[in-house]
């Protein structure tokens, strides 16, 4: 399936751009997803163990990821 | 019980004025302002970025996680997102409760978990012209 | 700095403003209101009446006490006298501080000085006609 | 000396007056006011050992009162 992550703050400055597309297998889970993106050349900046959430909860890297989820890292959050 | 991400001015007495209710002995307000200086460097101004939607999920399970924690339905936060001057708000939080200490506990506790957990980011704008994400070492 | 016994309602909105500086990173409101139950009994209003030349004088200690110890003259506090209704701010305390902990830490510290030692007395008007001193068993 | 000794709330109350007047030695201490404040039929309800300020601060028993001082007996207070 294919992906639209999305990317937030530094992570996105790093990939010069909001979002980032990847293609990962079907029963692909966040670690896989976190991998592909860490392939491409605009994600080379994102960590190997960024926070990432799935349908805007954080999800952990065993989490299987469905066609259709929105999927976003996280950069260390930094509000109030 | 509300909870919202705002790009237009916090309005604090309105927020106080939200929760103020006759059953209530206690409010507590807590209010997070852009300060001038952040580690030494002198800030002009502060641009707060969200992931709008997750932002207000996280914001809103915090509201009913601290109800339930502190016993009290009357909760209100707002978070700002955008350019934010000097001294302005950018969080504000308003708990009331019959009492005073559960009151101040619940509003220390939303502000400790709004920085752990909601995606918010802010940019720090120097004095000198630079700009950089805060607390993200880039 | 200021503090003060007032016969007016309290102007919260007034107070935020009052102590918000550039400096600051947190300002900490906490606010006493009326409410409509004590002890079981239905409350209607609370008049309030403080010896007034030694509440002025004990409220001074106190903020300059916290202005110390937290380490922020940015303090105001107003406790209102006289008939106050239910809902209505009977005392209010804002502390502006660089951070947030030591904000919320003196705003609390002020309000147990506050009902440990400032000479204000409230009676009690209950929904039954009735009335009485708070916490003096009389 | 002689006295006006404020009374507020359930002390005023208990008094039916704001203040008692009393008369002391020149030498009297803060428990000599109290103790002759007692001794009038007014001021039977006032409690043992109250607390008592002198010119708006709290004063031990044993603080010295001087003529022309402002004493003030003070119920358990309940601001806030």
């Amino acid at each position: 399936m294919t992906l639209d992550v999305l990317l937030f703050a530094s992570y996105a400055d790093s990939a010069g751009a909001p979002s980032v597309r990847v293609t990962v297998p079907d029963d692909a889970r966040v670690a896989d997803v976190v991998q592909a993106v860490r392939a491409l050349a605009s994600g080379s900046g994102i960590p190997e163990r960024p926070l990432v959430a799935v349908n805007h909860r954080y999800a952990a890297p065993d989490h299987l990821v469905c066609a259709g989820d929105e999927v976003a890292f996280i950069p260390p959050v930094a509000g109030g | 019980m509300r909870t919202a991400v705002v790009d237009r001015p916090i309005d604090v007495a309105s927020l106080a004025a939200e929760v103020t209710s006759p059953s209530n002995g206690a409010l507590s307000l807590f209010i997070g302002t852009v300060r001038n200086v952040n580690d030494g460097r002198a800030v002009e101004a502060i641009e707060y970025n969200a992931y709008a939607p997750m932002a207000e999920r996280e914001m809103g399970d915090i509201a009913r996680e601290a109800a339930e924690q502190f016993g009290t339905p009357h909760i209100v936060i707002e978070h700002r997102t955008g350019y934010v001057a000097l001294g302005q708000a950018s969080v504000a939080i308003a708990v009331a409760h019959p009492h005073r200490a559960n009151a101040m506990d619940a509003s220390r506790w939303i502000i400790e978990q709004i920085k752990g957990r909601v995606p918010i980011w802010k940019m720090e704008h120097y004095v000198d012209g630079s700009r950089q994400w805060t607390g993200q070492g880039s």
